[in-house]
Formats: C-alpha cells, structure tokens, sequence
C-alpha cells in the first residue's frame, strides 16, 4: 500500500491488532511529537516514535514492520513516560518487533533481533546467560567479527565473563516456560 | 367512576395515516370509565380545543386524555383548555399517539391501530387516579448574592443591580477583579485591562443596590430558591444574609508548575506560567512591565511559550483543553516582541486553538508581523546549561528536532477550578464535574444554571472561558435572577414527590439518592420530609425507597399498576 | 418614560432564549421571524455535540414554550422594514410576506400540504429532500402554519390552474388574495440575533461545491443524519441513494482562507464534524469516516474528550488541507496531505462532506443599516468591545445575540441570549430606590 | 532485616562487582540476604522483543521463587527489576494475562511481597540518617553526576519508584556519603545499553554526549545503579570511570573490599588522589 501516490486504504485490521497486542489505544495520539523530541535515538530511526504510530493508523503494516524503527528502540521508556494520551509506546515498539518476527519480514536491522534470538535461545538451554557463548555465536552471524573483541578479551582477563556455562537445575521448567510460551 | 372524555387528534395525516382513528374512538367508546369519546382533524387547533371545552360543559367530564403528539408539544395547551372549562388541569392528560406510535410504524397500520388504543386506555386509567392539584407558591426574597468578584461576578452584580434589586457580592480576596487584575493586556485590542475592570468595578462600587464584601467567605448555606439563609464570614465576624437566589462566580486557578517534572517543575527560576509572565508584562506587576529573566534581571532574548503545558493531558488527569491558552499565548508573544524587537519568540503548540472573533487574525497577526515562531509540537524536556534553558521540542510539520537555548521559558499551564471550589459546592450543593468544575444543568440549553433551583453559574468556575464569554455568562446568570425576581411567587410543578409517613423508616436512602437536595430526614419524627419546591419530580427517591414509602402524586402506585393491567 | 416591550429579531435558538428570558421577566416581546416558523438552524440539526441529545427533542420544548407564552407576540414570516426612534422608544415598521393562508382560520391540519400536488426541493432540507409547495419547514413547527411558496405555484404561474389546497381546506382558509401586511411595532429595546448562513458552496469550485452531487456541506449531511430528514436518518449519498463506506470531512471548507475573504475561523466545524464523524461511524459500522482538519479547535466543556472519543471510535483524522475534488468512475476522489507523515494523501470516497464556513446571515448588513448599528469584519455585527460588552452594540437600546455577533456554538449563543435579556430587563427596570 | 535475592545474570558476569559490593554493603548494615534458590534469566530486553508471554513467564517463574521466602525480594539490576515489576502488574492487574503467566509457569500468584531495588532499601527502608551515622570515611572531594539510567525508574506506572524526571534518592544517598553530587540534567537520559553490542556506534554517540555532559558538570565520576549502564559507559569511552552506588557505599562504610580491579576504567587513581584508597 503505497501511500504517496496510491489510494488510502483504512480498512485494514494493522491497527486493530497493533492495539490488542499492545494494549494501547494507539489512535489516541495527536501527533504532538513529545515522544520522537524526547527520544534518544529518534535521530537514528527511518521515521521517528511518532509517525510510526501514524502510519499504524494508516495501516501501512509492511512499512512499519520493516522500519528500522522497531528495532532501535532502546526500550528506554522515556517516550510513555512523556505521553499525554497515556501511550506506552514501548509497548507498541514490543508489539511491532514481536509481529515482525512473526511475519519473517525483512529488516535491515537484522543483527538486532538475531541477537535476541541467539539470547534466548542460550537461556533457554542454560536458564541464564552466559556472554562467553553468546559472543561465540553472535559475532559470526552478525559478520560483525572484530568490533569489541578487545574489550570482550579484557572482560575475559578480569574475570567478568565466565568461559563456563552454568546450567540451572530447573533448567526443564525455563525449557518447559519456552515451550509453553509459543 | 370518574367520567372520562377522550379526544383523538388526527395530527392532519400525521396519527390519522397510521392509526385507524375511527376506530379507535369506537374501542375506547367501550372502555370502563369511558362517558364520551370523539375524534378531529387538529385538537390544538381553536375549534378542536372547543371540542373539548363544549364536552366537558355538556356530558359533566370529570377527566379529559387528549390522544395526539407528545406531551412537551401541547399539555400546557389542552390544561389551559381544561381549565377554562372549569375542570382542574392535572385532571387532563396527553396520550401520545403519535411520536411514540403513528410515527414509527408507519408500515403496519393494524398493530399501530391497537398501540394506539391501548396507549390510551392506559392514559384513561391514570386520568381515573388522578387528583386534582394546584401547582405550589413560595414568597422571593428578592436579594441576590454572588460568589467571586472576578469579571463575571462583577458582571452578575451589575446587571441585577442595575435592574434595581439589591445584590451582596463576596469576594475571598481583600481587591475586586479576580484573575483579570492580575492581566497585562486583553489579546486583539492590547487594551489595558486594568482601566477595562476599573470601570467595571466602579459601576459595582458605586452601585448603591450592591453591599460588596472582601476578604470574606461563605461559611454556611441553608435554605432554598426564593429563601436562601448565608452566613458569611469577614475579619473573623459571622453575619446573615437572606437572598432569593446566588451566582456563583469562583474563577480559575493555574495547575500547579511543580507538578510539571519534566519541567523543571519549580527548580529553575526562569521557567515561569502565564500569570507570572503576565505580571511581569503589567505596568502595575512587580517589574513595571519589563520583561525580565528572575533568575539575574537580564532581557531574554529567546522566549520559549509551551502550550498545553499539562492540558490535553489525560496521562495527568487533564484530559480536556484550557481554551484560553492559545490566545493569550499569542498576545503574550506579541508583547515580548513589542518590548524585545530583536528578541526571538518560539510557540510549541499542538493544535492552535483561536476561537473567538478576531481570534484566527490575531494569531496570524503574531505569525506574520511580528515573527513569532509557531513550531507545532511538544516540548519532551527542559534543563538549564550555561545559564540558558535548554529546550527540546519537535516540529512535527517538517519532523525535525528543535533544540532552543533559551533565556525564558513560559508554560501555559492549564486552567483548574479555584482552591476551594468544591468545598463551596459542597455547602451550595451544587454538583462537580470530574474535573472539579461546577457543573450546568444542560450542557447545550441551560449553560447558566446549575441543577440547584436557585444557583446559577457565570464563568470559569463552570469550565474554562475567556473575559468576553465570562462576561455574557455574567450576564446570563443576572437574567435568569432578574426572571426569577420578576415573579410575585415562585410557582412550582405540583408533581412532586410525596412520603407515607407509615410505611417510611428514616433510613435517609432517599436523602442521599436526591439530585436537588429536596429531602431530608426530619430531627424529630427521624421519616423522610420531601421539600417541595426544590422536589423536581425525578423519582430517584422513589426507586430507592426500600419501603415503597415514597411516590409522585399522580403517579401513585395503584394508578400505575392500573396503567399496567390496562395493558395486559 | 420608556416603553417596556421588547423586539427580537430572529427566531433561532438565541432569539428564542432572550424572547423566553424577557417573556419570563413578564415584559412583552415581539419575536420577529423570517421564516415561517421558528428553531433557526438549530431546528435542522440532527443531534448535538457532546451529549448527543437530539437537537429537535431539546428544541421543541423551547419553541412551543414560546408559541404558547402569553407575553411574546410571534411574528413570524415577516423581516423589519424600517426602525425610527431611539433606546427606549423605537418604532419599528415589520413588513409580513403573504402566506396565501388565513393563520387566523387554518387549524394547521395539513390537509393542504397533502392534497397540493407539487414538489420542489426543500430549502429546509438543504435541496436534499423535497417539500410541497404548500408547507410548514417541519412537522413540529411553530406556529404550526403553511406557506404558499408563490415562485412554484401553479395556481399563481398558470393564472388560476390547480387550486387544491383551497379546494380541500375544511376551513377555507387559503386566500390567493392575501397581500403581504405592513405594521408598527413600539418598543423600548431591540435584540438582534439573526443568526448565520452557510458559505455557499458553489463558491469552493475546487471542491466541485455544487457540481458533484456526492459533494455536499454539514447542514445537508445534518439533513442526512436527522431522523426527521429526507432519509429519515439512514445515510444515503444524494447521487444514488447507496449507503457511503467512505466519507470525507474536509473542515476549513473556506474558513481560515483569507483568499476567499473568509479570515476568520467558524468555531464549530471541529465540533459538529467530530460529531457527525462518529454518528456515521454509528449507523455504518463497517465505514470509514476521514476528517481533514488544520488545527482541531475543541474548546469547550468535555469537547476534547468528545474529539478523542471520535478517534478512539475509528475516525482517521488527517492534518491538511484538501487540494482538489473530482469525480472518477462512481467515487468522489480527494486529493489531500497529511502533514505529520508529511505524505500526500487519495481516498476514493463516497461521499465528501464540506464544514462551509459560518457567514452571517443574509440581510445582515440590510439590518445593520435599519438599526444604525456597527458591522465588523467578515460582516458581523460589532460588539461594543470585544471584551467588556460583547452584547452592547453600542448603539442604547439595541443589543446583540447568538452568531450575527460572530460565529458561536448552541450554548454560547445561549448565554449571549440571556446576557442580552439582562441588559434588556436592567433597562426596563422601573426606578426602585435601595 | 531479613530479604530475599534476586542477583541475575549479569551480576555473575560483567556486573560482578555490583553484586560484590552489594552483598558487601548489606552485610554490614545488618541485613541478611537469601539468594533465591535456582533462579532463572528474566529474559532482559529480550524477551520482551520477541515474546511477550515469555517476557512477563520467566520473570514470573523467579517471582514463584520468591514467594515461597515471603519476604521482599531485593533486585540489584535495573533491567531486572523492570522486568520483575512488569511481570508482578499483570499477574496483580491483568486477570486474563495474568492468569495465562501462572499456568505457563505453573504458580499461583499470591503477593505478600514486594520487589525493591536496593536503593530503596538503603535510602528509603534503612534511612540515609542511619547510613550516614556508619560512614567511616567520607568521600570528601568526590564530584560525581548521579546515574539513573530508564529501567530503574521508568515507566513510573510499573516500577512505582522515584519520579521519571527529577529522582532524588541517590543525590541523597551520595551526600549522606560525603560526597558532592553534582547537579546535571541527564540524570534520566538513556544511554543506549540495550543496543550496546548490536549498535555500538549508537550507543557510542549516546554514551560520548552522556560522558561529556558529566565532565561539564564538574564531574570525576558517574554513579549508577545499573549494570547494563556501567558495562555500556565504561566500555564506549576510556576516560571517567563508572561506580555503582553499592561500591562508594561500601567505601565509605570502611569496607575494604577490592573491587576496584573489575572495572574497565580503573578508579584506583582517582580515588587515590583524593586520598579515598591506597
């Protein structure tokens, strides 16, 4: 749905879900740009907090799903905090990630979620974090090899990253919350 | 048997085309109670109105149900009617055959025919228990008082004093003028308000009809319409006034600052409100009107105006819009860069709200002419740095970051109800919305009345407003008293609501349940007392009686459960 | 020793307020009407913003109070001619139209209006329903007169043809020959509250104001919304009776665009365009209401939360204007911006209704001229300070009410009504002394 | 006192010495501390990205774990405490969602206990008159920005702390430490932590403005009470070191444990100068 020089089509359900997910009422806003002033990466995103929930009011699922919005979002708060129509836009951000990954849509921020994939795919083996692991596993993937490797060598040597992973002894029940969870 | 006549109108085709008049006049011929029954064209109309009056000369009516349109068209007009015949109006009853029947069911016109017919066999059966009334009188004291000596109290005094009656006016404060005193200039003319109020305060003063009291409160309130009894408290000394009716024209307070955190709050002493800006613009203010930062006295020379600084902020429980901002806003902005030609003026607004006459142009006046800068956003964070507030806002129109270091920042903070508002509607028992603002009787047709007979509302005591809608509820309010004083006697609607004294407990459910404050338990025989010229016949107090002690006279019930079974 | 009755002109909601307020006071009143029955606009409207409580049901009341007050003499289908005297003293000449109908003798059966066997298009209706040519402007008129409108009639076009109505008239009460009537009126006090026209739409070509029949202004979707209207509530576009799954507001139709000489800003357009928004939303679940806007003005009691309730409910609210308007294979197609997504925006609509900016009503400047009192600018009637004396014209004696003052909703048209009574009744108190 | 201990992952790794001088500083104000037994990950930001149910279940499942102590359960990691915060509303507000947490995790949620940070404890259950009555050697001479971070106070509604805008507690706590905390307007600013290893060069322009704005101030030091903050500002700038509340606290209480060797940034020199250290 192209919305430059195409139709508008309202009709879509894109906001009615965006909202049940959510659980915010996401057409409330007005677009007063309190969120996007106040921030911190705004400056980095495609669009910014506050056109992306335009563009869920339009319905324009694809563009929002693949804004590298979604996945800057520092979840920092500051955004619902601010909020006069009591948005909690990080929420909407969990909502928009969550129906992204869902949908396999393509992002060009694509380290992001593949780093919380490799996350909870250690927790839910270990039942905790363990770095050591996760940097073995992400660095490859993320073709991002030598950045802060040397930082994570000095992390090493002080003792800050284990190199043994710790397994929990309820391990079966965090495995069993991952399964029930979906 | 009570002899009952019954009149069914055609409405033209409006009844006739649905419902088979014809024969529903010969169905009702039958019904018990029943002495005569006829139908014609135009009831209301003078020859089907001496229909009516002939009847009830020659066959000895006792009762009369007039089958047309709704009652709120015409009951006034069939009593008249009945009366002059001699017959007690409350004798007289509307059925209404035609919103509530021909009107929608248009397609069917055999269950219409039968609706009909049975609506008004109902009607018969409440005419058959109905008792003669006479409507209620009650003597006026014809003294007013009005609460708050702001404009529209000042407004409220004048008008009613003007008219000759005599007027007590209680001002909290030891000046009259209210927040306009407090004002640099009114937005589209610049006008001095301080000369605008001097004259309206001296029409007041020298008004021989008004006793003006400062520095004095209302401390207790009882009685009612036509016979209210205020106690009033001035330098410690208590007196009692009797008036026939109150305005009630408390004002407006700013919403605290220092609950706007993400303001600075209180914190830094160069981010002010309108009011202290307007201070500081008043030739009278605390500066002589130059616009001064308070942290060091030096000029700003970029002022930062935020709008809807805590309106149209449901997260912080105000949820609605102050109205007045956006204007006065505007005009502030004007002033500065009147004072401060080279100086900077920047407005983070949302919606720019100019509603009024002349309004729209006077924004647009501060745009063009005077540069002011309109960024449509909010402002996310304040903080200081190097002496300067730093400002981060947005402008949603080209969706850019804004980042203004500057040297005075003015918040329109929104307007709330005044420090004491509702403790004064509690003792004037009057209600409050969820905002704390006193509330009118009808939001569209009675915005100066309160649902309290006798209490009316001028100002932004009952939501926020600007100098020239306070000063037309001002006078509003004074019309609605002059009205009321005009009359000999208040006269009163008879339906009111009546106690069986042997069936009431005193549980005082009643009481509680009354919008009108029209009840109470009496001290000495502990049973519910229905005051009933405040009684406005609702009925809440009938539903809520546990005891079925309580009911409206001609609505009593063995007259209803005889409506019921004229039904089944 | 001034004369202690009153004359209002306009028989709308603030006219009918300061004649009830005066009435009330026990003092006499003149209600001048220029139409056959009184309510003004407020008598078209569907229901009002933000309680939703139909407009005729919190009308009606008002106006039979009026029709039936002892004190207010009505005179209705008749404008002021001339007025001479001062503040206290005014003589004012009221000149009737002919109604071709003995008020005096008709019953206001409708028979006539049922037997006449011509329809035109009904200017109560806003030309999107029809009436007789014989008519009362609604069932719940008052007076509960007819009209012959005499431009259409047969009997007056064909020099004698036709003649039902007086054929049927049990009362003989139609009277070809009535000529109009021309009288004096003394009075101590004027009331002007004449009320607003709409923006003619013909004027916003860009929008096709007139050409499309799918285009058409708020008063005319009010008409559609009325359950006393042509569709009898249901929304049915005017080109084919099929019920619109897309609607577009555009607001600031004219208004807020000093091009058109229109500067100012009609003040309800947010507000009842919110409300019809959600009232369409509420007859047709599955549509889709869009409301252009530049700024949303909702300042008044519980307004904003109406406006939010109107997007909670699924109104799209677009900030921008609408460029152009042009029909395309059965759809109206709107061209528009939305500039917080700084993107440009089509809908192919159904229907598109036009908020029209609020004009004062025709015969303003006319009347200002008979009264010798001040018009402002955009044609309104000048207050004697903006801030001080909103319903003081400056001139003694006369005072303003409702929108000829300057565009107003119900309730501060209301208020200026009573105000305006209270100046009248301070000027008729008699002398008390404390 | 008696509380329950909710460490979390990264106090066994990067945020060691969080948890070191945490358990440290507690000891010696007289409360004991329970670890709770076989805690899990409560999933972090995570979680909550890709799976709203195990966001709000893993949380949960440490929540069981702390019921069964009845007492407050003590959480040291900001992000840790978001999370068990959030999980403790909708299982407290959220009939539906709520109910769906208890089945997944296979617990009743009963409450009795509440989920505090240990600045709370320190500052607002023990009192900042009490703890500056211990201090054995006052931070004389330390200027230092106080450190908040989001996840600590934000969003207010959840987390029911301090306000979002404008928190006092550890200004408090570090002038009952004789220290000088300083004024600064970033106190709330997000430094980008979760993004620290996915977009560095984010979190790098975040923490460089952070950094800056604190020498600005006056500034030797920043102090915060979260670990994703101090790995994310000590490991994007080489110069101002990063303290945790709990580490000054210690200090100043006379506990010379060192866990000055763990950070990036070494503090030794500093604190040296000023006398504060060997």
């Amino acid at each position: 749905m192209e919305l430059r020089e195409g139709v508008l089509k309202v009709g879509s359900p894109f906001l009615g879900v965006v909202n049940q997910r959510s659980g915010q009422v996401t057409q409330l806003c007005y677009h007063c740009h309190k969120c996007t002033a106040g921030c911190p990466v705004a400056f980095a995103m495609d669009y910014g907090p506050d056109r992306l929930l335009r563009m869920i009011q339009f319905g324009l699922k694809e563009q929002v799903l693949c804004s590298s919005d979604i996945w800057i979002c520092a979840s920092c708060e500051t955004c619902g905090t601010r909020c006069p129509n009591e948005i909690d836009i990080a929420r909407v951000m969990d909502a928009l990630r969550q129906m992204a990954v869902e949908e396999g849509l393509p992002t060009k921020e694509r380290n992001v979620p593949l780093f919380h994939n490799l996350f909870l795919s250690i927790v839910k083996r270990l039942g905790r974090m363990h770095e050591a692991s996760l940097m073995g596993l992400y660095k490859p993937l993320s073709r991002d090899l030598f950045s802060d490797i040397p930082m994570g060598l000095k992390m090493i040597l002080k003792g800050k990253i284990p190199l043994l992973p710790h397994r929990i002894k309820g391990n079966d029940e965090v495995e069993k919350i991952f399964e029930r969870s979906g | 048997m009570r002899k009952v006549g019954v009149f069914i109108c055609h409405c033209g085709k409006n009844i006739a085309d649905t419902v088979d008049v014809e024969r529903v006049r010969e169905a009702l011929r039958s019904y018990p109670g029943v002495a005569y029954s006829i139908d014609y064209l135009y009831m209301c109309a003078d020859p089907g109105q001496d229909l009516i009056r002939e009847a009830i000369a020659k066959r000895d009516l006792e009762g009369v149900v007039v089958a047309a349109c709704s009652p709120a068209m015409h009951e006034t007009t069939f009593r008249r009617t009945v009366a002059a015949a001699g017959l007690n109006p409350y004798l007289c009853e509307v059925a209404n055959i035609r919103e509530q029947c021909s009107w929608v069911h248009r397609d069917d016109m055999e269950r219409a025919t039968l609706k009909a017919t049975r609506i008004i066999e109902t009607i018969v059966e409440k005419v058959r228990h109905d008792e003669p009334l006479v409507p209620l009188t009650m003597p006026i004291v014809r003294q007013a008082l009005i609460i708050g000596g702001g404009i529209a109290g000042l407004q409220a005094a004048s008008d009613i004093a003007t008219a000759g009656y005599a007027v007590i006016l209680v001002e909290r404060e030891e000046r009259l003028g209210g927040r306009m005193a407090q004002l640099s200039g009114t937005y589209l003319s610049l006008d001095s308000t301080v000369d605008l109020l001097r004259e309206k305060i001296e029409a007041v003063t020298r008004n021989p009809h008004i006793t003006v009291l400062t520095g004095a409160r209302i401390e207790e309130l009882g009685g009612y319409l036509g016979d209210f009894k205020v106690k009033v408290r001035q330098q410690g000394n208590d007196k009692e006034y009797e008036v026939g009716a109150i305005v009630v024209a408390t004002g407006y307070d700013l919403y605290p600052k220092e609950r706007l955190s993400e303001y600075g709050g209180e914190r830094y002493p160069d981010v002010i409100d309108g009011l202290e800006f307007e201070r500081m613009l008043s030739p009278t203010g605390p500066t002589g009107g130059e616009i001064r930062c308070p942290s060091d006295g030096r000029v700003p020379q970029e002022v930062v105006f935020i709008q809807c600084a805590g309106s149209r902020d449901p997260d912080r429980g105000v949820a609605y819009c102050s109205k007045i901002c956006c204007m006065y806003t505007a005009k502030q902005a004007m002033m500065y860069k009147m004072q401060v030609p080279k100086g900077q003026a920047y407005i983070f607004y949302i919606d720019i709200r100019a509603l009024g006459k002349g309004y729209e142009e006077f924004t647009q006046r501060a745009m063009e002419e005077h540069r002011v800068l309109y960024l449509r956003g909010e402002v996310s964070k304040l903080f200081p740095q190097d002496g300067k507030m730093i400002v981060w806002g947005a402008d949603t129109l080209s969706g850019k970051r804004v980042e203004v270091a500057a040297d005075l920042v003015v918040l329109a903070t929104p307007m709330v109800p005044s420090a004491g508002a509702f403790e004064l509607a509690r003792k004037l028992r009057v209600a409050t919305d969820e905002h704390g603002f006193f509330s009118e009787a009808h939001p569209k047709l009675r915005p100066v009345e309160s649902l309290t007979a006798g209490v009316y509302l001028a100002g932004a005591c009952q939501a926020p407003k600007d100098i020239p809608e306070a000063v037309a509820q001002g006078s509003a309010a004074a019309a609605k008293v002059l009205s009321l004083f005009s009359q000999e006697k208040i006269t009163h609607d008879p339906i009111v609501a009546v106690v069986d004294s042997e069936l009431c407990a005193g549980c005082g459910i009643c009481v509680e349940v009354c919008p009108y404050e029209a009840r109470e338990i009496h001290p000495l025989t502990n049973i519910a007392v229905v005051k009933e010229v405040l009684c406005q016949g609702c009925g809440a107090c009938l539903v809520a009686c546990p005891n079925k002690a309580s009911w409206l006279r001609n609505f009593a019930p063995a007259q209803i459960m005889a409506m019921i079974e004229a039904l089944a | 020793m001034s004369n202690r009755r009153a004359m209002v002109i306009g028989g709308g909601i603030s006219g009918i307020q300061a004649a009830l307020d005066i009435a009330n006071s026990g003092y006499e009143v003149v209600l001048v009407e220029r139409l056959p029955s009184i309510g003004g606009h407020m008598a078209q409207l569907s229901e009002t913003f933000p309680t939703l409580d139909c407009s005729q049901c919190i009308l009606t009341p008002r106006t039979v109070e009026v029709g039936h007050h002892e004190k207010i003499k009505l005179a209705t289908y008749s404008e002021v001619e001339e007025v001479t005297g001062q503040g206290g003293n005014f003589r004012v000449k009221v000149r009737r139209k002919p109604a071709y109908v003995d008020w005096e003798r008709c019953t206001g059966c409708g028979l006539c209006q049922e037997k006449c066997p011509w329809r035109v298009t009904s200017d109560f209706e806003r030309g999107v329903g029809k009436r007789k040519v014989i008519y009362t402007l609604s069932p719940q008129a008052v007076p509960n007169k007819p009209v012959i409108d005499r431009e259409h009639c047969v009997y007056f076009q064909k020099e004698g043809k036709c003649g039902a109505c007086a054929k049927f008239c049990p009362v003989e009460a139609i009277d070809f020959q009535q000529e109009e009537e021309l009288w004096e009126e003394q009075v101590g006090a004027i009331v002007v509250a004449t009320g607003y026209d709409l923006y003619p739409m013909e004027r916003l070509s860009e929008y096709g104001g007139g050409r499309y029949p799918d285009v058409i202004d708020s008063l005319q979707f009010e008409r559609l919304l009325s359950a006393s209207g042509p569709t009898a509530g249901e929304i049915r576009r005017p080109s084919d009776g099929a019920v619109p799954k897309e609607v577009v507001f555009v607001q600031c139709a004219g208004s807020r665009d000093p091009e058109r000489g229109v500067a100012y800003c009609s003040q309800i357009c947010c507000m009842y365009t919110a409300k019809q928004a959600l009232l369409y939303k509420h007859k047709v679940h599955d549509g889709q209401a869009y409301v252009f806007y530049i700024d949303i003005r909702a300042g008044g009691k519980g307004y904003e939360e109406f406006v939010q309730r109107a997007m909670e409910e699924g109104v799209l609210y677009l900030r921008g204007k609408v460029s152009k308007i042009f029909p395309q294979n059965g759809k109206v197609m709107v061209w528009g911006a939305d500039t917080l997504s700084g993107k440009r925006v089509e809908i192919a609509a159904d229907l598109v209704v036009l908020a029209t900016a609020i004009l004062p009503s025709q015969g303003t400047s006319d009347l200002t001229e008979k009264l010798g009192i001040r018009i402002g600018e955009g044609g309104f009637y000048e207050e004697a300070h903006p801030q001080v004396q909103p319903v003081e014209s400056g001139v003694p004696g006369i005072y303003l009410a409702g929108a000829g003052q300057g565009p107003k909703d119900i309730p501060e048209a209301v208020a200026q009504g009573s105000a305006a009574a209270a100046k009248v009744l301070a000027l008729f108190a008699p002398e008390v002394s404390p | 006192m008696r509380f329950s201990y909710y460490p979390g992952c990264s106090l066994q790794a990067t945020a060691v010495e969080y948890d070191l001088s945490t358990r440290a500083v507690l000891q010696r104000l007289g409360v004991e501390l329970i670890e709770i037994p076989d805690w899990n990950c409560c999933g972090a930001s995570s979680a909550h990205s890709l799976n709203e149910t195990l966001a709000l279940a893993l949380p949960a499942r440490n929540l069981a774990l702390a019921q069964r102590e009845g007492v407050d359960l003590i959480v040291p990691c900001a992000a840790c405490f978001n999370r068990l915060k959030t999980a403790e509303k909708v299982l407290r507000e959220d009939p539906i969602k709520g109910e769906k947490i208890e089945r997944v995790v296979g617990f009743k949620y009963e409450g009795g206990f509440e989920v505090r940070p240990p600045l709370d404890l320190i500052g607002n259950l023990i009192g900042m008159e009490r703890l500056h009555s211990m201090v054995q050697r006052p931070l004389s001479g330390l200027r230092l920005v106080p450190y908040y971070g989001c996840l600590l106070v934000r969003p207010p509604e959840v987390v029911q702390f301090e306000d979002p805008e404008n928190p006092q507690l550890l200004n408090r706590l570090l002038q009952a430490l004789g220290a000088e905390p300083l004024e600064w307007s970033y106190a709330t600013d997000c430094c980008g932590g979760s993004l620290a290893l996915t977009r560095g060069d984010l979190a790098k322009i975040l923490v460089t403005k952070l950094v800056s704005k604190a020498r600005e101030a006056g500034a030797q030091a920043m102090v915060t009470a979260c670990p994703l903050c101090q790995v994310n500002l000590e490991m994007r700038q080489e110069e101002m070191p990063i303290f945790y509340f709990t580490e000054l606290t210690g200090l100043a209480l006379g506990i010379d444990e060192n866990w000055w060797g763990k950070h990036l940034i070494d503090p030794r020199p500093l604190l040296q100068t000023l006398g504060l250290t060997d």
